[in-house]
């Protein structure tokens, strides 16, 4: 039999554009116009697919972003989208859309057993159950759960779609262009405002979209024409508004997936607009109710104003007759439209009488009404066949569809997100915005002003008023078409059923909510608003409840006896329809996910033959192909080359910060531990700072270039909460002190020159300078041209060896770093990298990152001697706290391996040799490495007590890999203690 | 009426569908007087009423809600629950907290869906998997499963992650912990309530705490709208904010107020059978029973006690998503939200009497509340009936900053706002 | 000699047909902070005028100047500025030429592609010749300048300059479609 | 949200450092009392409503400032100085 039906003429759609897309593998025909929904209603398709718990045979409810049963999956492969809403997809050629949550098929779908055990699956049942025998069963039937619970399934492939994201400011933003929001956006557009109008159908008019008035249509083509026309008037059609956020930031959200846009040709599939509007004016709709009778959700059974949207602006109509249940006046319009389409229609009419006005122009098409009338029940297993009413008139008719007027819940979504709860208007029989900060209006059927020239004349208020708290003080105001008679909307507010039999009435369509649910969660105790949509996932679906929340609610307070105020209200939170995350990430994503950081050295280390390693957003040379093919062969190689000849690293990374004043050596001497008052001009100086909790914040070395002017070195990982932390003193708190401070990390590259052959190198590479130890001793410095260039050569050791720094502005860095390699190479130098460099300071003992890991003091890191005694520094009050001072605490000891054919490994727990190996041991290893000095795997470590177990044999433990191994405490400096080399 | 549930009740209901469930947790009107009332019905709150009675026998109790129970972070969080912690004051407490949880539903007689699927936690370079190592060798040593897992192992584990060479950081290996898992929070609350409920603890809702009594020193009740409940004891546990509850009392405290925020998108079928975290940022992700992708990230950074988060955070926490997991990108957001939070400067809580004589705390749990819902609720109770902490808890004291014993889980320093 | 070397010498061109992005080399970038109370009157002596806002350059013959804040410059002059010489002893001077790279955007999708990158108001009757923004790209600090109507220079941090840049022109090709 | 920056004027949240409450007196430069300090470092009033914070601008002029903010609704009070 026939249900549905493409009417001859009329609607929106092209009759002269045919559109072809595939359902469920077939072909499916539709013109232009078309949504994917319309398109199946205009091809008879009325069952379309399953209920998520009971697998019921279902329909489309609505014809808007409400729909809760209309869910396919769209898409091939990696273009796989599941739990679309088919009315807000274009029909385009070559969609592809599939049923999901039924098997085989929506029409006959063996998980329909679901609905026979349906009196077990009640709210709530599976926090009763599945808890035996055992205490871990749980996890033997969650799988089935997981399996029977989602909607439609991912594909697990990345999407091959791009996404757009910009940034937009305007003076006026309007939500909704139907007749309310068409009036805010002209009249603040002829003001001169900057004026966003964005609406997420596929075209502007919302509410008249739906009707067949020519004036109506005149008055809407004419009002976009003019807005169109203005250069200060933006209009965005399928453009969302999903969500409102603190300083007016709206989040708008397009989608042009019916462009089809191909990546490959830089198209993004959608654009997210972060919109900073002066002001806003929220005139979004409303949305019809459902009402609650038994077998509601048979498929055919919809809102009213989906009927008339279908039939109106889809030339979709029910084939012959359909019955309208209402408990308000609206739902006539609907009735005309239909009966106009040459519909049969009844109403039955929940009211025990219905307006003169209604009697008359309903009896002129027509139309029978059933006052003091509901639905009894509704029969037809895969769609409707029959109806029967309850109530005054209890007769059964013959209908292909059903129309469901429950009245109308304004969409006050977006002035929730701002914090602001709505509050239950009773003439409205919804809930309305509770209140607007000075920035924000509303307008239309969102403030429950339903009639069209109430809703022009308050749209045309709020956008002069809206213009004007922007700035923008003369305008015109928007004028309804004339002639409008604005209808009455009479609401007699039913929520329970009143005339229906025991099947199973819908609360929520798309979470099987039934009032049955409703009930028990009130029994239960599940009374409050937000317990009652937990225990029965009410409103938890993906069309957010916009179709049962407020039923839901006001059930719930009849329940208990109290009003709907009384019982609460129900916040909603973004976004206001589902999301795309891809949308949300924009182009932050893969490759562009985080900024890398590239030294200025970099590009000669990709053709050098450097293996990378990500250290924070640094790419950083990890180790060269001249030493081996693996780090773990060719660090070792590199530590030997510092050790016994002269090797170059690229240390631009190191945080670099000029400081200059007159109170700059003062300033120095508060933040960091030591004293740094008398450094002399052309001296470095090792310094540790900490935080003003005592604990240690970083280390680095300074030089004093002159009397006023400084320059720091700080780690690579803190460099930025360093330069940070020094302007917070400079600026918040020692505004006394006469120094300005600014970053030189990107100006300055670094290049350390290491080894034994370190002078000889330099020497070749600078002959014009004195090099010799007298001119440029250990922690000197000096500055120096060369070629043209300024050359800031800093005599400071990293690894232990006679070793420099080299530092020179960033674009000359390839140059002299060729340079000194060309130079030099009679002394057989070469590149090392950073995997030897972390490694040549562990033997070294000097602490890194993994040390300074702010959990340790100075005194855990062995450098409690280096704070000046006499002077005040940044930490130093709480730096004396009871605990950090205990001899108990974890503190740096070097660690030598005792067992030669065993490996040491970070991470590994310490433990005295006669401990019992469990619990938190006495210490771990933080850094590890294979000595080329001492022929094992040496390593630093944190252990109770330090140093004053120098000598013993303790036990490092690695149970995840079921090893451990004898090492012995050793002084971390486990070469050159004295310090010959670093003098020689 | 089936008091006790299980599927033969569920049948029997099933069979007589006129037949009512008895309310899971009675609302009585308040007594003028409790020998303990709890402030805060929330997880922990609720928890510890059950344990106070349940452990004690300590059954003249009441909690005391300003909303509904379970309306703060129980039923905002992420469910995540996992006893990966390597600091000695934290080892003990969180495994305690997994085994309770181990039990639960049936202790409760409420499925709270624990399920252990396992939480790996994935390292973006081979200076992480060494501090990975030394927290999976830290739960090793105290009994706790640990498991490292290298980049081909994760690669069969979660198929579905970023390997190719676009990706902005490798994966080069996990540590798992196979008992890890999610747990359906609201059923927490819920299941806490009922049982406590049973026992003889009275929960009182939308009843808001406006003042203590407090004389010399010794706090003898709590003032609401509806009067004055004497008290021989009060506990606190109502994280996010204690700071307002707690300066009720006179106490200025280490803690701030923080939105982190939480997300869920659209359900789906079965595809993300573990919990996956990430090294590169804080993130964290798993799939609900109901399908839907349950995640979040960092908190937004400064602080605020409203429920809204801000966008950018939003956009951060969806570019790790898509980032990490690629086919995310294709599905949807459904809903967002934000819980207001506890933050401490060493990001560690607080279980312990106070200086008010009488006067117990549970706060400051920053990320980590829902995982320690039971052992909080259990070591709570006992601080509370003995006047004396719990061992476990000894070192979630208030004075551990003045004392510089700070509990650095993470080694994040001392700030509030970026732990 | 040494030889100077862009940040940029190895990113992948950008070869569009409205919008033409590219480097534009050949200046220097002296920053000078005050040290004294009549820092400005000194500065403003060897520069010329200076800007009064931070949301506005200041053009002295081949010199822009930029404020950065209270008390703080940027003088960004031709290769062979003696700027910072002249200053040297009045004030912090600290030479920036190598640390920023300076990236161009001309052409009529100007302001569309940089409204994908940075948080402010690009409309042409806001953000107007002479305008300044220091504001954030791809999570990096830079500053930019209104040059023209429709074309831009972008101070970007030379270690971000690659990705800064591939930021910039992902986005520009992204919305491509539009143009 | 949008902070105005007293030098580069409202800017997203996004560019900015958040620099926890700026009511608190740090103690003076060289007091060694180890309860002020305490006080200072780990004790906060965190109260819901009017709040006195440090912000800086750090993808801009890198200045901190001061700020007044509700914390009960985000409300931006303006530049304290």
């Amino acid at each position: 039999m026939t249900r549905f039906r493409r009417l001859p003429q009329g609607g929106r759609i092209d009759r002269a554009k045919p559109v072809s897309a595939r359902f469920d593998g077939k072909a499916l025909g539709g013109f232009a116009g078309d949504t994917l929904a319309s398109a199946l209603l205009a091809n008879d398709q009325v069952l379309i697919g399953r209920s998520f718990k009971y697998h019921r045979p279902r329909g489309l409810v609505a014809a808007g972003i409400e729909e809760p049963n209309g869910l396919f999956t769209l898409g091939e492969g990696a273009t796989t989208e599941p739990n679309v809403a088919a009315t807000m997809v274009d029909l385009v050629d070559g969609l592809v859309a599939r049923t999901q949550n039924a098997w085989p098929s929506a029409g006959f779908d063996l998980m329909a057993v679901n609905s026979i055990l349906s009196p077990l699956f009640q709210s709530g049942f599976y926090y009763k159950t599945f808890m035996g025998p055992t205490k871990g069963s749980w996890m033997f039937y969650e799988p089935f759960i997981r399996e029977a619970a989602g909607l439609g399934k991912a594909t697990g492939l990345p999407d091959p779609d791009r996404y757009d994201m910009r940034y937009a400011f305007c003076d006026v933003l309007v939500v909704g262009s139907g007749p309310a929001g068409l009036a805010a956006a002209l009249t603040a557009g002829r003001s001169g405002a900057r004026v966003v109008l964005a609406d997420q159908d596929s075209d502007f008019g919302g509410s008249l979209l739906s009707g067949n008035d020519a004036g109506h249509e005149a008055w809407r083509i004419a009002c976009i024409g003019e807005l169109k026309s203005l250069p200060n008037a933006e209009t965005c059609a399928r453009t969302t508004v999903q969500g409102l956020y603190d300083g007016n930031l709206a989040v708008l959200v397009e989608n042009r997936s019916h462009l089809r846009p191909d990546a490959r040709k830089g198209e993004a599939r959608m654009l997210l607009t972060q919109l900073r509007a002066k002001t806003i004016v929220m005139a979004t709709g409303a949305i019809e109710r459902p009402l609650v009778f038994s077998n509601n959700d048979r498929p055919g059974v919809m809102l009213a104003s989906a009927l008339r949207s279908y039939t109106n602006r889809f030339a979709v109509a029910p084939d012959k007759r359909a019955v309208i249940v209402t408990n308000n006046d609206t739902a006539y319009q609907a009735a005309l439209d239909l009966a106009t389409a040459g519909v049969a229609v009844t109403v039955a009419d929940h009211r025990a009488s219905v307006s003169a006005d209604i009697l008359s122009r309903a009896g002129a098409k027509g139309i029978a009404i059933f006052p003091g009338s509901g639905i009894f029940d509704v029969e037809g297993a895969k769609g409707v066949t029959r109806v029967k009413l309850g109530g005054a008139h209890a007769v059964t008719i013959e209908c292909d569809a059903v129309g469901m007027a429950g009245g109308w819940s304004p969409v006050v979504h977006l002035s929730s997100h701002g914090g602001i709860k709505p509050k239950f208007d009773e003439a409205a029989a919804g809930f309305v915005p509770g209140g607007f900060p000075a920035s924000h209006y509303g307008a239309g059927a969102m403030m429950g002003t339903y009639g069209l020239s109430a809703a022009i004349a308050e749209g045309s208020n709020a956008g002069a008023s809206a213009a004007s708290y922007a700035g923008f003080g003369k305008t015109r105001p928007v004028y309804a078409p004339e002639h409008v008679t604005d209808r009455s909307y009479a609401i007699l507010p039913t929520w329970a059923p009143a005339y229906s039999a025991k099947g199973k009435a819908f609360v929520d369509f798309q979470s099987d909510v039934t009032i049955k649910d409703v009930k028990i969660a009130h029994q239960e105790g599940y009374r409050s608003v937000e317990h009652l949509k937990r225990y029965t996932t009410l409103g938890m679906g993906t069309d957010q409840g916009k179709t049962s929340n407020i039923n839901a609610l006001a059930l719930m307070a009849e329940y208990r006896g109290i009003t709907i105020p009384e019982a609460g209200t129900t916040t909603f939170r973004p976004p206001y329809a589902p999301l795309t995350m891809g949308a949300i990430a924009g182009r932050t994503v893969g490759a562009h996910f985080r900024p890398v950081r590239l030294s200025p050295l970099h590009d000669w280390h990709v053709k050098n033959g450097a293996t990378f390693i990500d250290a924070g957003l640094w790419k950083r040379a990890w180790f060269y192909s001249w030493a081996g093919a693996t780090p773990e062969t060719a660090y070792v190689k590199e530590m030997e080359l510092v050790r016994r000849g002269v090797g170059l690293a690229d240390v631009s990374t190191l945080g670099k910060i000029d400081i200059q004043g007159p109170d700059a050596a003062e300033f120095l001497n508060r933040v960091y531990v030591n004293g740094f008052a008398k450094l002399p001009v052309g001296k470095v100086r090792y310094g540790v700072m900490l935080n003003d909790d005592g604990i240690v914040l970083d280390d680095g070395t300074t030089a004093r270039i002159s009397d006023n002017q400084f320059y720091m070195t700080t780690t690579t990982a803190q460099a930025g909460e360093v330069m940070s932390w020094l302007e917070y003193l400079l600026q918040c708190h020692w505004t006394d002190l006469n120094v300005q401070v600014a970053s030189l990390t990107d100006e300055w590259a670094g290049m350390a020159v290491s080894g034994p052959k370190a002078r000889e190198a330099l020497q070749l590479a600078f002959p014009a300078e004195d090099l010799s130890n007298d001119a440029l001793p250990y922690m000197g410095c000096k500055d120096f041209p060369f070629e043209g260039v300024t050359v800031r050569l800093l005599r400071m050791s990293f690894s232990g060896e006679l070793a420099y720094e080299v530092h020179v502005a960033a674009d000359y860095a390839i140059s002299l770093w060729a340079h000194i390699l060309k130079a030099a190479a009679p002394t057989g130098i070469k590149p090392y990298g950073l995997e030897a460099l972390a490694s040549l300071r562990i033997e070294k003992g000097h602490v890194a990152g993994l040390e300074l890991d702010h959990r340790n003091t100075l005194d855990d890191l062995g450098l409690g001697k280096m704070a000046g005694k006499e002077k005040d520094y940044v930490g130093r009050a709480l730096r004396f706290r009871e605990d950090c001072q205990s001899p108990e605490r974890w503190s740096l000891v070097g660690l030598e391996l005792m067992e030669p054919d065993k490996k040491l490994r970070g991470g590994s727990i310490l433990f005295a040799a006669t401990d019992e190996i469990k619990g938190h041991g006495r210490g771990y290893i933080t850094s590890v490495t294979w000595s080329t000095e001492l022929n094992t795997f040496i390593a630093l470590g944190l252990y109770k007590g330090g140093l004053g177990h120098e000598g013993e044999e303790i036990i490092a433990a690695f149970p995840l890999k079921n090893e451990q191994a004898r090492l012995k405490i050793v002084s971390p400096h486990f070469i050159d203690k004295e310090g010959a080399r670093l003098h020689a | 009426m089936s008091k006790h549930y299980s599927a033969l009740a569920l049948a029997r209901h099933a069979l007589d569908p006129g037949m009512p469930w008895p309310k899971a947790w009675e609302s009585p009107e308040p007594k003028s007087s409790y020998d303990v009332v709890i402030v805060g019905g929330g997880g922990h709150g609720l928890a510890t009423a059950y344990y106070l009675a349940k452990n004690h026998g300590i059954t003249n109790v009441a909690v005391i809600e300003r909303s509904y129970i379970g309306s703060g972070n129980v039923g905002r969080n992420t469910t995540l629950i996992r006893s990966n912690y390597m600091i000695g004051g934290n080892t003990a407490f969180f495994e305690h907290s997994l085994k309770l949880w181990e039990g639960l539903s049936h202790d409760l007689n409420f499925n709270c869906m624990v399920s252990q699927r396992g939480q790996i936690v994935l390292a973006i370079s081979p200076v992480q998997m060494d501090v990975f190592a030394r927290r999976g060798n830290i739960m090793r040593l105290n009994g706790i499963d640990a498991e490292l897992l290298d980049a081909g192992e994760v690669r069969k584990l979660l198929p579905y992650l970023d390997y190719s060479k676009d990706a902005r950081w490798p994966i080069h290996g996990a540590i798992m912990q196979p008992r890890a898992g999610t747990v359906r929070h609201d059923a927490v609350a819920w299941g806490y309530a009922r049982a406590a409920s049973a026992l003889g603890v009275h929960i009182i809702e939308n009843c808001e705490v406006t003042g203590f009594v407090i004389n010399d020193g010794k706090v003898s009740g709590v003032e609401t709208p509806r009067g004055r409940i004497n008290a021989g004891k009060v506990g606190i546990a109502v994280a996010g904010h204690t700071s307002h509850v707690a300066s009720m009392a006179g106490l200025k405290l280490p803690v701030e107020s923080h939105i982190l925020q939480a997300f869920v998108t659209e359900p789906i079928k079965p595809i993300v059978d573990h919990v996956v975290s990430w090294g590169a940022e804080l993130f964290y992700l798993s799939q609900s029973d109901k399908g839907g992708l349950v995640f979040g990230g960092h908190i937004d950074g400064f602080n605020t006690y409203t429920q809204r988060g801000q966008f950018n955070r939003i956009q951060t926490v969806a570019e790790c998503a898509v980032s990490l997991m690629p086919f995310i990108s294709r599905l949807r957001l459904l809903r967002h939200w934000g819980g207001i939070q506890d933050m401490t400067p060493d990001g560690s809580p607080f279980i312990c009497r106070t200086p008010v004589k009488n006067l117990y705390l549970n706060g400051g749990w920053c990320y980590q509340g829902f995982k320690a819902t039971p052992a909080s609720g259990w070591t709570y109770a006992h601080t509370i009936a003995h006047d004396q902490e719990h061992e476990l808890v000894r070192d979630f004291a208030l004075d551990r900053f003045e004392k510089g014993r700070e509990l650095d889980e993470f080694g994040l320093g001392n700030w509030t706002y970026k732990q | 000699m040494l030889e100077r070397r862009s940040a940029l010498a190895s990113a992948k061109p950008y070869v569009g047909s409205t919008l033409k992005i590219a480097e534009r080399p050949g200046f220097t970038l002296t920053q000078v902070a005050g040290l004294s109370p009549d820092f400005e009157t000194k500065l403003s002596t060897v520069v010329g005028p200076l800007p009064e806002t931070v949301a506005r350059a200041q053009v002295n013959d081949a010199r822009t100047l930029f404020r950065l804040g209270p008390g703080q410059f940027w003088i960004v002059g031709p290769e062979t500025d003696d700027a910072a010489a002249k200053l040297q002893g009045q004030c912090a001077v600290t030479p920036l030429n190598s640390s920023r790279v300076r990236v161009s955007l001309e052409g009529a999708p100007a302001r569309e592609a940089l409204s994908r990158l940075m948080p402010v108001d690009l409309h042409p009757s806001v953000f107007t010749p002479g305008g300044v923004a220091l504001t954030g790209i791809h999570h990096t600090p830079v500053t930019v300048h209104c040059a023209a109507e429709n074309a831009f220079d972008i101070y970007v941090m030379r270690t971000f300059a690659v990705t800064v840049w591939e930021a910039i022109t992902d986005a520009a090709r992204l919305f491509a479609d539009r143009s | 949200m949008m902070i105005p920056c007293p030098h580069c004027g409202d800017r997203d949240v996004s560019e900015f450092r958040y620099g926890g409450d700026a009511s608190k007196q740090r103690p003076a430069h060289g007091t060694g009392d180890l309860k002020a300090w305490h006080d200072y470092v780990f004790l906060f009033e965190n109260p819901k409503g009017p709040h006195t914070e440090y912000w800086q601008h750090v993808l801009g002029c890198r200045r901190w400032f001061k700020l007044a903010r509700n914390t009960a609704t985000n409300e931006i009070g303006g530049v304290v100085s």
